[in-house]
């Protein structure tokens, strides 16, 4: 049956891929076109997702839970719900960009390059199929690797230390996770999220201990995020990893992860501790808002404007309302479109010119008037232009936390005109203006056939999430509406667990 | 009698250990240990253990000791200097072993209650009772130690070997 | 014991290892003075074969006792068995690969490797103390020997006279305290003593004999504050020798602390478990400290090693068979990639050490691929990543601790794991640095067969302990239900829930 | 103890100096039989001056060596230069306390023709031996000379390694009477046919190769020749004892004839019936005097025999090379003893039923 | 007569006293001299303890020490001559290549 082993499928092909990868030849353009194959045939298996996924149904579907390992007992426990559902798409529909992007940036080592990148596809989709925690840290762990080593190898002029940075920045909270994760199994005797959910909603723990274990979690994932004051590494990285790399280190993995873990599995620990993230994600916005708007180096603007975009993500979850939290998903989502295209469009613009420093651009819009449409299109989106994704997602996010923190998400609206402010600052200091020397020195070569096939499918979807978001959040709505209040979570995790337990496993839930 | 002897010998290995300690030419050090190792023998004749008295002499006294002066005497060592390292080693060196004394003798005193008063001639170890458990409850392990000269052998070649 | 069992079948790969390393010998002083001793290497690659052969067929015999109670092969000590012949193996295919047909001493050195064998397989499986102290000092003195091997530089010999003079220290704190227990119980066959004393309290011998056979054993696994030679040595032997040696001996050595505190001294736990949650603690923390300002890679490695030394004796404290199966199981896990790099090691810097500091190995992904790609593996393995064998053994050590409420010392090794991952990095992300232009690296000559086979089995053995660790797991489970019959019973899982 | 502490000492130490003069008087006429003897291989008189062929001789050089000065050089390490030659001579003197010269009469229950009698007897022997090496190691290493420490080392490396093959040799003969105790190794030689020297080790027991390696390896404890390195005259002067003069460097002679005594005496004990009669009864004594004198007799003359053997070979053969001597004893001597354990054990193995 | 107990406690000394050496000397010969006296230290225990069960496996276990003490000696002074070869000194604190 398909519907059991799609996730298998979708998760392991791009590791196949990666071995495939080493045993080829380098010669001509054989790993990237390999690569990108791969990439799209995970892309192709993963549209069977929504296609065949029951929006009706609450818990999880296309389950697959088999015995790994025996004792300690661990299990083998895929399955997707509306959180991931989407997660999983944004991830393997970025795959074959990642490839194209790297086409020509990537000259050398291509073996490596691109086995590790397929090796990342695989951890990044495991983290977000697992539901055995096991699984789940094995995946998260294992998607840094390929990352920092690909950052080592591939990145800018610093790109080791950065590397370093990164490893470190996450391993170390990473670490802490597990000992939460073993402690969680050395007092239920399951790594199985939904079992664990079912048991620690039953109660009976030590709430210091449980307290304790909550906060490790939030911490591993808030360093991954990154959360307002453990962003450090996150400059560093964008600034000095290849672009298809700095396209995913941010954002989703970390923020999937509070979605499901933090809120899933300690609903109340998350709520004593809600308003401290909020104000964090209120500062981060303001802070990222405002150190971008002094960055001449775009690549600078960027990170932190990612970080701003991030924290606003933080405060839509934090502050446990429906409308804030579907808009939190939706915004992860947007995040990891959007950002990745102006990291994509970035990257273009150097290959051209060689410079990251906006005040040597000038004029562009003239000479290059497809990068400069997709770029405005993209700061659009970014900022948050009704019709394009970026819109629902804010408006979801301020409209639905403002009755919970008035006055920080008050504070926060201040953030989002910050940041059309630097975008668009950025934009027309780049773009518009009287041209700039390295502008009208450099031959002037528009988009090309390759690199408008990479960017074209993502604006579309920024415009197609903009105008028919309900498609999206059919889903994500029944997963979120379980996380925004304990009472109905312990509904979900009961119903989820009738789920799966009436569903015998191979067949998934989904029909 | 038997007070007498453990007497004079005991006193006669500490002064030997002591002046291992104290003496500053290995050459000196190792007639000391040669003494404490001979004192010992007879301590062992005393305890009714013979073949090891013998064994002791032979073995720890006319073969190891003499290897070391040997090699005292081959490589001509000198007295030994005082450095800097033997002053933090007199800081750990004295109070450590100290320590371990004191602990050691506490316990042993402490329990000395439990411990038998040994006699002379009253539990003697015949040579022929001591093979016999040797070669057959513990036959593994003595032929295990051929092993283990072998590798002294082959090591001791390996590593003094005359350069080529 | 069971009669139908012939006793030599019962030590039938130390048999073969000596009779294998006696032939070397042989072949050794019979073979012209000018002929290659390669040959002889890969005869004692066929002993360690053969010897981890009859390793796997002893799993078919029935637990028991031979030679009068003085062995004891169980699923224990064949485990053991089975890793240090695989150890062995693997690290003479080192040898082969780092060795020229010129280097000196060559059949002494295989041969010595094969007895040295001897000696720790016979540290697994004996049962009588003396037998112990006889295999500890044929494993020691092998290996100080081949510390020393070359013994034409000026660090050869000097880590072979550190190793060698703190090892017999050790010794002589280790037999003191055999001569202890002995005077307290009567008796040196760990099950006599196990039933001499019968309750939590024995005499006052009693502990500080216990405290001088773990200080004794703490030498030889290197765990801190016993490490101070583990450095030097390292950094003064030869890489292949390392490799053994870092490995081999110390899980035998751990096997015996294992049959000791948990075989001799089960009821004591109370008193000996608080001593090893130190030892981990300093082990850990020591190691980790001290590797992060190393710039040599073998030293880097070495206080590595007294690291790792700390995370298995987390799984000592744990007090439980999940303890001891994850012991055993991290042996192996570490075993595999603690040799696999220094395969890597010794054939980019070769017999005579021409690669030493962190900087050197810059840029020997781009030099070779094979090797740099190896050893980044084996660095990950290291840190503990998962789908790894150091991640899975690490793992399985800490739900062990955690399941016994050992929250301190799990969290305190995670932490550990973290820093631990800071110098792992410095070194793997030189690796992927672009080399400088003068900097002297080659990355040696081609890898030979003997390498690539090592490293086949290295590579495979930490990916199949990371991705399905079930089968050496259940192997472990089985080597750790020797004991469940002296062990307190482990908290139940799930008790706090119901 | 039957005896008294008391009466046990006097009689002790009655029998200890009895057993030190005689001793000391054969040592100093088994110099002057060396004299002789190779005076007439070599096809001259020896000493015949002071009186009757030369009998006073040893006397004469013992007053020599006791009235000449006692030089004592300037470098030396004092202490150990004046402990050498005591430890050498002790050592050599002491063995003697465990050998039995006569059959075992008692009187009052005090063993006469032997000084102690020990149940660990060969082990003893042994072991004083492997100390006396220390007297020579020493001097030669105090004398501060290096034609003395080159004699030392090749003393102590020479005396190590033959020990070996000497203890190994002894196995056999221990194998066979099943105890270390010297008149119960004897005993197992004694018969009573009139061909009783063939119960001798040295034949029935196939312990001839054990013979032979024990003579060569005991020449070379002994340091004589063949095996007399380190103190061969012609590349070192006079080795371990070149800078001693007057009383020490008597000592160091004294103890060098003590050893060959010894010896001597051990073969004669080990694999010669020792006191026995080689014909059963024929010259063995029927009452207790005569029993003990012909004993004495028996072991006199075999010690003497063995003594005329040291002389001899010392006359006729030359000097080994210093790598010919390690080379003999490392890869001949010690390979034949482990062989010779090994027949001896399993002859003995077919010859005894399992019991 | 004389209590076992002396015995143990003049092996104590002995010991200790060894312990001490091999901390304080600084020549390699005599430091491994200093184990060598506590390898008899504990050969004393042994012997004790043997009297004191009246049990031969003790002495035996003496037996063996020796035998593994010669198997020391012979390597660790091979080990120190190949030292003195390589670095002409027997000085502890001069074998300092290696920072320790």
């Amino acid at each position: 049956m398909l519907n059991a082993s799609i996730l298998t499928l979708i998760t392991f092909v791009p590791t196949l891929g990666a071995i495939v990868v080493l045993l080829l030849p380098r010669r001509g353009r054989v790993i990237p076109a390999f690569a990108l194959l791969v990439a799209l045939v995970t892309f192709v298996l993963s549209l069977h997702l929504p296609a065949h996924y029951d929006y009706a149904q609450h818990g999880f579907q296309f389950v697959i839970d088999v015995p790994w390992i025996a004792h300690p007992a661990i299990h083998y426990h895929l399955g997707i719900d509306g959180l991931s559902l989407w997660l999983v798409l944004l991830t393997t529909f970025l795959g074959p960009i990642g490839v194209l992007v790297s086409w020509r940036a990537i000259e050398h080592r291509t073996k490596e390059f691109y086995s590790l990148f397929l090796l990342q596809q695989t951890a990044m989709i495991g983290v977000f199929v697992a539901l055995d925690l096991f699984l789940y840290y094995a995946f998260w762990e294992l998607s840094l690797v390929p990352m920092a080593i690909l950052i080592a190898m591939f990145g800018r002029r610093r790109g080791p230390r950065a590397a370093l940075k990164f490893f470190v920045y996450t391993f170390l909270p990473s670490a802490l996770l597990l000992v939460a994760i073993i402690w969680l199994y050395a007092q239920t005797g399951t790594f199985d999220f939904v079992q664990l959910q079912a048991k620690l909603a039953a109660g009976g723990f030590a709430s210091g201990a449980l307290w304790w274990v909550s906060i490790a979690f939030l911490v591993a994932f808030a360093v991954k995020v990154p959360v307002f004051p453990l962003h450090g590494w996150l400059a560093d990285v964008i600034e000095e990893a290849p672009t298809a790399m700095a396209m995913v280190v941010a954002g989703k993995l970390g923020l999937y992860s509070l979605f499901r873990f933090n809120l899933g599995l300690f609903p109340a620990q998350v709520r004593e501790i809600a308003p401290l993230l909020v104000a964090l994600g209120v500062i981060g916005l303001l802070y990222g808002a405002m150190v971008a708007l002094v960055q001449t180096d775009v690549r600078r603007v960027v990170s932190y404007a990612i970080l701003s975009n991030l924290s606003f993500c933080i405060i839509g979850i934090f502050c446990f309302a429906l409308g804030g939290l579907n808009g939190a998903v939706y915004q992860t989502i947007n995040e990891g479109l959007s950002g990745g295209a102006i990291l994509v469009l970035i990257a273009f613009l150097y290959e051209r010119y060689g410079s990251f420093d906006m005040t040597q651009y000038g004029g562009l819009a003239s000479r290059l008037p497809m990068l400069s449409t997709l770029w405005i299109v993209t700061t659009l989106a970014l900022i948050g232009l009704p019709l394009l994704n970026g819109f629902v997602g804010e408006f979801l996010v301020l409209s639905g936390s403002f009755p919970v923190h008035p006055g920080w998400v008050a504070a926060a609206t201040v953030g989002v005109i910050l940041s059309a402010g630097y975008m668009l600052w950025m934009a027309q200091r780049i773009f518009y203006g009287q041209q700039s020397s390295l502008v009208s020195e450099r031959p002037h070569l528009d988009l090309g056939m390759r690199e408008q096939l990479t960017l074209w499918p993502m604006a579309i979807l920024m415009v197609v999430m903009g105008v028919v978001s309900p498609y999206w959040m059919k889903a994500i709505d029944p997963a979120m509406s379980g996380l925004a209040n304990p009472t109905a979570a312990m509904h979900l995790t009961a119903s989820g667990i009738a789920a799966s337990a009436s569903t015998p496993a191979p067949q998934g839930g989904a029909r | 009698m038997h007070l007498a002897l453990f007497l004079i010998f005991g006193a006669l290995c500490v002064a030997g250990a002591l002046n291992l300690l104290l003496q500053r030419h290995p050459i000196n050090s190792a007639l000391s240990l040669i003494v404490v190792m001979s004192s010992l023998a007879v301590l062992y004749l005393l305890l009714g253990a013979e073949f090891l008295a013998a064994a002791q002499v032979i073995v720890y006294a006319g073969a190891i000791m003499v290897l070391f002066t040997f090699v005292i005497m081959l490589l001509n060592a000198g007295r030994e200097e005082r450095t800097r390292g033997s002053k933090m080693a007199y800081v750990i060196g004295f109070p450590g072993a100290a320590v371990l004394l004191a602990l050691l003798a506490y316990v042993f005193i402490s329990h000395s209650g439990d411990f038998h008063r040994v006699h002379v001639g009253e539990y003697v170890v015949s040579t022929a009772a001591l093979s016999g458990v040797l070669f057959r409850d513990l036959l593994l392990p003595f032929e295990v130690t051929s092993i283990l000269i072998l590798i002294a052998i082959l090591g001791a070649v390996a590593l003094a070997r005359k350069e080529h | 014991m069971n009669p139908a069992v012939n006793p030599a079948l019962r030590v039938l790969p130390e048999i073969i290892l000596t009779i294998f390393g006696i032939l070397v010998m042989l072949a050794d002083a019979t073979m012209p003075k000018t002929a290659s001793r390669k040959p002889l290497g890969w005869l004692a690659v066929l002993g360690a074969l053969a010897a981890l052969a009859a390793s796997f067929w002893q799993q078919s015999l029935p637990a028991g006792d031979a030679f009068y109670g003085v062995v004891r092969t169980d699923a224990f000590s064949v485990f053991f068995h089975v890793l240090i012949a695989g150890i062995v193996l693997a690290s003479l295919l080192i040898a082969l690969d780092a060795v020229s047909d010129t280097t000196e001493g060559l059949g002494e050195l295989f041969a010595l490797i094969l007895f040295g064998a001897v000696g720790m397989m016979f540290m697994t499986s004996a049962v009588e103390l003396l037998l112990v102290f006889i295999a500890l000092e044929i494993s020691s003195i092998s290996t100080y020997i081949m510390a020393g091997f070359r013994r034409k530089t000026a660090k050869g010999p000097e880590s072979a006279l550190k190793y060698f003079l703190l090892g017999s220290f050790a010794t002589a704190f280790f037999l003191y305290g055999i001569a202890l227990i002995f005077g307290a119980t009567g008796t040196t066959r760990i099950p006599g003593i196990a039933s001499a004393i019968t309750t939590g309290h024995a005499p006052a011998i009693v502990y500080i004999g216990l405290a001088m056979l773990i200080i004794g054993l703490g030498f030889k696994v290197s765990a801190a504050p016993f490490h101070v030679w583990t450095p030097d040595v390292y950094e003064g032997a030869p890489s292949p020798v390392v490799a053994l040696m870092s490995t081999a001996p110390k899980a035998a050595a751990f096997a015996i602390l294992l049959r000791i505190v948990y075989g001799a001294f089960p009821l004591l736990h109370d008193h000996w478990t608080p001593v090893l949650w130190w030892l981990a603690v300093l082990s850990m923390t020591i190691g980790n400290l001290g590797a992060l300002r190393q710039r040599n890679v073998k030293r880097l490695l070495a206080y590595s090693s007294i690291a790792h030394a700390g995370y298995l004796l987390v799984a000592f404290a744990a007090l439980s068979a999940d303890g001891i199966a994850a012991a055993s199981f991290y042996a192996v896990a570490y075993a595999a990639m603690n040799v696999g790099i220094f395969a890597v090691v010794s054939h980019a810097g070769g017999y005579d050490d021409r690669l030493t500091l962190i900087e050197d190995y810059r840029g020997l992904a781009y030099r070779s691929p094979l090797l740099g790609g190896a050893m980044a593996f084996f660095l990950i393995s290291l840190i503990g990543i998962p789908f790894t064998g150091g991640f899975f053994g690490k793992f399985y050590v800490f739900v062990a601790a955690l399941q016994s409420g050992l929250i301190w010392l799990a969290i305190i090794g995670l932490v550990n794991s973290g820093i631990a991952a800071w110098y792992y990095l410095r070194v793997a992300t030189a690796i992927y640095s672009r080399p400088a232009e003068s900097s002297p690296i080659h990355a040696g000559p081609r890898p030979s067969f003997a390498l690539l086979l090592a490293l086949v089995i290295t590579v495979s053995g930490t990916l199949i302990l990371g991705i399905f660790p079930g089968g050496v797991l259940s192997s472990a489970r089985a080597a750790a239900a020797t004991y469940t019959s002296v062990s307190p019973a482990p908290p139940v899982p799930g008790t706090a829930q119901r | 103890m039957e005896t008294g502490l008391f009466t046990f000492l006097i009689v002790n130490l009655i029998k200890i100096v009895v057993v030190v003069v005689i001793l000391l008087m054969a040592v100093a006429y088994t110099v002057l039989l060396e004299r002789k003897l190779v005076g007439r291989i070599q096809n001259r008189w020896g000493p015949s001056r002071v009186g009757p062929f030369g009998l006073l001789q040893p006397l004469a050089d013992g007053a020599k060596l006791f009235l000449k000065e006692d030089l004592m050089p300037l470098a030396v390490e004092r202490p150990l230069y004046v402990l050498a030659p005591m430890i050498a001579l002790g050592c050599a003197l002491t063995s003697i306390a465990v050998i039995p010269f006569g059959a075992n009469i008692q009187w009052h229950g005090v063993d006469l023709f032997q000084i102690s009698d020990v149940s660990i007897g060969l082990l003893i022997l042994l072991g004083i031996t492997s100390v006396g090496v220390y007297g020579i190691a020493l001097s030669g290493w105090s004398s501060n000379n290096k034609y003395s420490l080159l004699g030392a080392l090749r003393a102590s490396a020479q005396v190590i390694s033959y020990e070996l093959a000497l203890g190994l040799s002894l196995v056999g003969v221990v194998m066979r009477a099943g105890s270390l105790r010297l008149r119960d190794i004897v005993n197992v030689q004694t018969g009573h046919s009139a061909v009783a020297f063939l119960h001798w080790n040295f034949f029935e027991g196939f312990q001839f190769v054990a013979f032979f390696v024990y003579l060569m390896a005991a020449y070379a404890e002994t340091n004589r020749a063949p095996f007399d390195l380190p103190e061969a005259e012609s590349e070192l002067t006079a080795g371990y004892h070149t800078e001693y003069s007057s009383m020490k460097f008597a000592m160091f002679f004294m103890a060098e004839y003590a050893n060959m005594i010894t010896v001597g005496c051990v073969a004669t004990l080990l694999f010669f019936g020792g006191w026995s009669s080689p014909f059963g009864h024929f010259l063995s004594g029927s009452g207790r005097i005569s029993t003990a004198i012909l004993a004495v007799f028996w072991f006199v003359v075999k010690v003497f025999f063995f003594l005329f053997l040291y002389i001899w070979v010392r006359g006729t053969l030359p000097r080994f090379r210093y790598d010919q001597l390690m080379g003999f004893g490392w890869k001949f001597l010690v390979p034949v003893a482990i062989a010779n354990i090994v027949v001896t054990g399993l002859w003995m193995g077919l010859r005894l039923p399992v019991h | 007569m004389v209590p076992i107990s002396w015995y143990l406690i003049l092996s104590a000394i002995l010991f200790s006293i060894g312990v001490a050496a091999f901390l304080i000397k600084r020549n390699i010969i005599t430091v491994f001299m200093s184990i060598e006296l506590m390898l008899n230290a504990v050969n004393l225990t042994f012997v004790a303890f043997a009297q004191q069960w009246h049990m031969v496996s003790g002495q035996i276990f003496v037996f063996f020490v020796m035998v593994v003490a010669a198997a020391e000696a012979a390597v660790g002074l091979a080990i120190i001559i190949a030292v003195f070869r390589a670095r002409s000194t027997l000085n502890v604190d001069q074998i300092d290549l290696m920072k320790l």
